[in-house]
């Protein structure tokens, strides 16, 4: 699909509008993003127990996520190997068995086809039950509590595809001895909006915060987050930055240690927390990360659907549902070592926020929606439109990995998210997909 | 079952609040309604989950996710962000219908406290020809009270476990 | 909402006089219908306009786009067209169910004359699996008398900018 | 129109029960609802048909099509199979919704019996963001006993002539 | 369309998942099938006096089926030959002619264009009528009461298209002197389902009524079912047989001669009936048909969408409305014979069991619903499925036509109907398609 | 698409089904037509003050049109050039600025780009302003109140492309001194149903007036119109003409100066003042257009989406949102001169005629939707359809441009449409598309 070249330029920063409306491009997305990357699935801590299940999607196909007698995990589409059938229609739960609702299938729950009713006197005991277990995703691998997957059995290990993503990861993932752990149960909402939007946004676009969630800010904003001010009145760069060039992965980060909770209206006794917790978290990970970074507003972003905000304790992940529709399934992700208090106090501020009934998301919906009705109209979607903000300001930073700029307010991320994309949809296979592990070689390949 | 339905007047008097109360949301007079909540009223709805019918372990999600949480200082929260004037999304007003049915009231053991049972259809007209819908269940306690029937708990169930609009900027 | 509500045993008979007149339209009866309206009965209902808040200016459609704004005679008119039997859109029947609900009953300052408040949705069977839904707000003046309530004047809102039907062949 | 409607408590009395009948539907409280039922219940709904308007000739389908009629046996065995627990496509349960409007009581030749009119919407949720509603007009019997008023026959129509779900795992 | 071989192996009894939801080979469907097969319009006795007519669809195509003076029966596209409008909108009924209510063209119920307004005013008598009348299908042919159409003038006779079908058939519509008739009007449901998968179902998969009607065989169970238990705990394959390979029609027959009123709760009157008859049967259909299946359990399928089950009376055609959507229509039918308390009986039985609301129906939806769902995400669509259940047991018998093999649970029928599917898809015309309307030459075939 | 040519026939009036259904062919139309032509934006006195704006469609391109400063009108695509997002969600209204909800970009109603959040924090002042403005039509132009616009700078003048039909126009547009208005908003209705057939219905169907409106006329109709009768039991034709041949502009006309009002139930009020401004007319318009027609029921269309019902006082144009969809959006048009009184009587009769609730419109609908749905079936979708009345009839007449045949019901002027439709179809540029600007021509063209 060489005719994509057109469709994205990174130099610039342009995209054409038909990205988030034409089915073949989205087709295409289907099997060269979601079908070759690696997907979030879930949070250990959502299926502790052998038996534990969630039912979740990976692209368009529905795999069950199921927690194995040796504490592993495995992941298999949630489609009996018989004629097809949904096997598990439960969106989560526990069970020590799958069994198909059409013939009564048994699988075990390590996928193993256990019981075939009438195997004797139907299959006259012919039936090869090994050869009809399950279907398991190619790859799966836990980085620090976040389960993943991928379909490509070539797809590089989860540790190079995350590669210096890490470093930033480890600021939610790592901050405490006893690590992280999702709450409550997925809230689901469907958009009727193509999935690259939520993504570019939460990616790198702090500009749309002061204006789009002006109201929200007015109400809820108990700190100053960032340099930010409602309308964008004002903008202070020098307290933050946008790094990307991470395999596409991205960040935005305040660093200030504190910000993070700056959208929640009291957040007073998740600041203690914080404050409390410090020291420990500076030993675990050094001055810069322990002081400036954690408790932060900061947005992570691992390619090509799944964001974080630490601080904030806001987790999401998309699943596309066609060229101008998703589902974001959206959670509060917690120490494990709060308090029962203030992850309930979270909870409730996470869904005040960022839930169906959000302050904040609420504003987002009609923009999202909107871009993608306006990528259709024949003329329209013929038109260019740009994330060109700040081009030239890239640099590296000692103290960090990754390409940076300084500010929350910067479309550098998207630029990157986006040409990530493009060479995804170019590749013909990993083979030909760059890594960008290491920071010259990514700096060299800009420079081209 | 076996609670005991309120006398008839009672009945009738709350089932005219309710339809009362769905008109005022609908035209956001969001103060007049203000004036029909207790003080200490609570406000919730939660996110529903689908799960085996046999599968009774509670090591799955012991916290409730809320949708809505809320107590007078969030409620106000909300209303005050609607008069910012910043909330672009309903600007223009997005039509809102408040559709009420199936009121029931019912006797609780506090004197003039009543449990009130109603089912909610929310309509909305949006951009062009789109619309939404979404429904609910509502479980309310009622205070009557000198200055008329106050709101004191509302549990409300949505019956989506995916929430089919781009934003709930409206009460149930 | 300063409104002073009717007696109960007024709200509960015009209750039931809006249940009656819908399923009186749903079954076409319109001789029955037409028994309870006012000769001077004014019915009528406008296509709404989506326009920004802050806008206020008169410059924009002074005049009212009306979808109906029927006098008796212009009522009459319609009826007469059914009972033609050269409707064709009407034949076979569309199974039509008139869906009423939040209806609210207050005094005026005119004795025997109640402002009502309703929802009214109205459900459409068309040919094979097609349906239609169109929801509108009612606001009416009825008026008691000596053959029992007669409506005085219906203004309906449309809760939709885009009419999602290809015909209104109904009353609302 | 002839009918004499019935008491404004009777009214106001059965309003409430089919309330409270729905939610027990809704809940799958199945034997709070047969208590509710007369042994000789008769529960019937038949398959819509759309005809000519003039086409009054009988050689078309003399013999009713039956989507549910009942008697009680029936209606034991329908919630029999429900308790199976075998029934795998309500496992998850679908959340389910029973809205019932337009209640409409009259009084009949018979003392204690009274004609009851109403509407029902059936919103259930499937898996994910799948949704079904159904609409239909009922007309019952309901006998006033010493335990309460009991359903001795209802006639549901349904408002479609294609059925949109793919199952009627419930009742109307 | 070389490229379905794939999507379709009769020796494993494979098929590709995309063969449910791909749009193009819907297309092709409805073109290589729905364009070529015989469909059933009507029975004769829902159309008894001239006039009579009844709306119904071939594929998509909505046509008029309309009894004549004559008393033969004429079918035509439901779409007026002047701008296109639908003809007709009722469902059914009686009418001497069919009036457009565009302008007015009225067509009598021979299809003939009538009258045309203002003919000589407005079209000078220039319009040559008879060119106009409304468009008849190919060919139009009745066996026994069962009126089907073909849109092919090439087809083959409805008789020889039917084949070896007809020794089965007339079980049902030849056992009683005055044969059947439909009873009440169509129970209609929509499905968002691939058509194929009902046909699959009825037309040899006994394997899922211990299982996926568990629930309703506990409660209104009254007798053995050709050997089926509940939950397939156990089953007795033999007395009953699996029958195909008859130019894609099959037949799945118990052999006791009661148990087709097996899940009605009260059998009894029906019982009655059957022995009371037995004795003419059996002198009109001899011994073995007469005895051992006239009144057992026997699913008939008649390719490519009609479907019988004599003994529970129930009668059932399918209309595609997309790859992912059809219509069923459901009928009881019985023999004309019958008393007006038994064909009232048998009616409400009908639907109590298979009716929209239907204690055994209401199982099937939802795991077709999966499956035509579970053929869409791009990692599942690429998925295998089996109907590989007793391969190598097929084997003729000398007392009925047709590829046989023991039992109701055996998945024989469904390769042989997706063998038909792939033979008509590949065929260029019907002079590609092979008969089977003589066993050995079928056996011969399958020995390839 | 040279395959286009088999699609319609202009010499025998025929067209193939697929053209109102098929979705390759639809996009072809949003290019060849709705890409070229010229398309109704608004009328200019719906947007009388400097910042009066609307907001309306060209084909499915959302698009503002907006009343400058200097009292010229522009129209822009309404999408923000930074991201993309819908700028304007108001029908209609009055604004000085247009700023986007998602990051606040502030554009000047003339679609200048003034006003961006952070102009110099954010982007470090490097942003050119002047590069992203609104985007904006190739070419505005209005003739005599009528606003029109193309995405086409390559297509002809407005006059150019109105070309004969002004002559026609002007018996309204120029009828009066002070010319016409819209007066209320738009009557907004979706159709399930392809764009072309209400406008070939609208451009020449005299004929289903008698029949598919004969409960509307038989309630309604004051006078007799066009020689037309109930149930086209009868028709005079003498007093009316079709005239078509213009560039694909249509006018339908009965020549009486009064039936306009024929369908308003109590038309005194209007004729009163047709007989008080006669004079006037014949003074600016001619003795034949200012008593023959001016008054008369005429039906006007503006290929390809615009028309017009002088008399009547209703004024319609059409959104495609599909091949199966399209929005009608409805106004009363009047005099400025008229009455208060005069206007509101004549807004009530065009609503109850042609409104929502129309008593006319209502009786159209389910005919065009059947159409449309008739075209989609695999057999059905293969008719030829005809309009071929009166082929043979069209002569010129010196009183009038274009090509004309005598009456209401005739097809004469469909015929005219489907060709200029293929003619537009065909084209590679405006280059290849004939004009019909001189009726010789015109009727050489035919003669070939
Ligand atoms: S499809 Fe699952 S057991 Fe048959
Ligand atoms: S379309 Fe049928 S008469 Fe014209
Ligand atoms: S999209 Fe309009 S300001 Fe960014
Ligand atoms: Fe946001
Ligand atoms: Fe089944
Ligand atoms: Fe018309």
């Amino acid at each position: 699909m060489k005719k994509l070249d057109d469709l994205v330029d990174f130099k610039t920063g342009r995209q054409k509008r038909v990205i988030y409306s034409d089915p073949a491009i989205y087709e295409e997305e289907l099997e060269k993003i979601f079908g070759r990357c690696w997907l979030f699935l879930t949070h250990e801590s959502q299926i502790k127990e052998p038996g534990d299940f969630i039912r979740t999607f990976m692209g368009e196909d529905e795999v069950l996520v199921v927690r194995q007698k040796d504490d592993s995990i495995k992941a298999f589409l949630n489609t009996c190997t018989h004629r097809g059938n949904r096997l598990c229609k439960a969106d989560h739960g526990n069970s020590r068995k799958f069994v198909c609702n059409y013939h009564g299938w048994s699988f075990g729950f390590d996928g193993k086809l256990n019981g075939v009713p009438l195997e004797k006197e139907a299959y006259n005991d012919q039936l090869d039950k090994s050869k009809f277990g399950l279907i398991e995703v190619a790859q799966i691998a836990s980085y620090k509590g976040l389960v993943f997957a991928t379909f490509d059995e070539t797809a590089p290990s989860l540790e190079d595809y995350l590669g210096e993503m890490k470093w930033y990861l480890d600021i939610w993932l790592d901050a405490m001895p006893e690590g992280t752990e999702l709450i409550g149960t997925a809230m689901k909402v469907e958009l009727p909006v193509n999935w690259k939007l939520p993504v570019e946004n939460v990616s790198g676009d702090g500009y749309h915060l002061g204006w789009a969630h002006a109201g929200a800010m007015t109400v809820s904003s108990s700190m100053e987050v960032g340099g930010l001010a409602v309308g964008n009145a004002t903008a202070d760069n020098s307290g933050a930055v946008s790094v990307a060039g991470m395999n596409g992965h991205a960040v935005l980060a305040a660093l200030d240690g504190q910000s993070g909770y700056g959208f929640y209206p009291d957040p007073k006794m998740a600041v203690d927390y914080l404050e409390e917790n410090r020291a420990t978290v500076i030993d675990r990970l050094g001055e810069y990360r322990g002081k400036r970074m954690w408790g932060s507003q900061i947005n992570m972003t691992v390619f090509p659907n799944l964001q974080m905000l630490p601080g904030l304790n806001w987790f999401r992940v998309y699943h596309p549902k066609g060229p101008g529709k998703f589902e974001m399934w959206t959670w509060a992700m917690v120490d494990k070592e709060m308090s029962d208090d203030l992850k309930q106090m979270i909870l409730n501020n996470v869904s005040r926020t960022f839930g169906p009934a959000g302050l904040f998301d609420n504003d987002d919906g009609d923009n999202l929606q909107a871009i993608t009705e306006q990528s259709r109209g024949w003329r329209t979607r013929q038109m260019d439109i740009y994330t060109n903000m700040a081009i030239g300001g890239e640099h590296s930073r000692d103290e960090m990995p990754g390409v940076v700029s300084e500010g929350l307010i910067c479309e550098q991320n998207q630029r990157y998210v986006y040409r990530r994309w493009l060479e995804m949809m170019q590749a013909d296979s990993w083979a030909d997909v760059p890594s960008y592990n290491n920071l010259q070689e990514a700096r060299a390949t800009e420079a081209k | 079952m076996s609670a005991q339905q309120a006398e008839m007047d009672v009945y009738v008097a709350l089932q005219r609040q309710l339809y009362q109360e769905a008109r005022l949301l609908s035209a956001e007079q969001y103060d007049d309604w203000l004036a029909m909540l207790c003080d200490e009223v609570h406000y919730e709805m939660e996110m529903p989950q689908r799960r085996l019918r046999e599968d009774k372990t509670n090591n799955w999600a012991p916290i409730k996710t809320p949708i809505f949480n809320d107590d007078m200082a969030a409620l106000l929260m909300r209303i005050a962000r609607f008069k910012t004037g910043f909330v672009w999304s309903e600007n223009p007003i997005n039509a809102i219908r408040h559709i009420v049915s199936n009121v029931e009231v019912f006797n609780t053991e506090i004197k003039d406290q009543f449990l009130v049972h109603s089912i909610i259809e929310v309509h909305r007209s949006r951009l062009d020809a789109e619309r939404k819908r979404l429904t609910a269940g509502r479980q309310d306690l009622w205070n009557k009270t000198a200055t008329g029937y106050k709101l004191l708990k509302r549990t409300a169930v949505l019956d989506d476990s995916v929430v089919l609009d781009s934003n709930i900027n409206f009460f149930f």
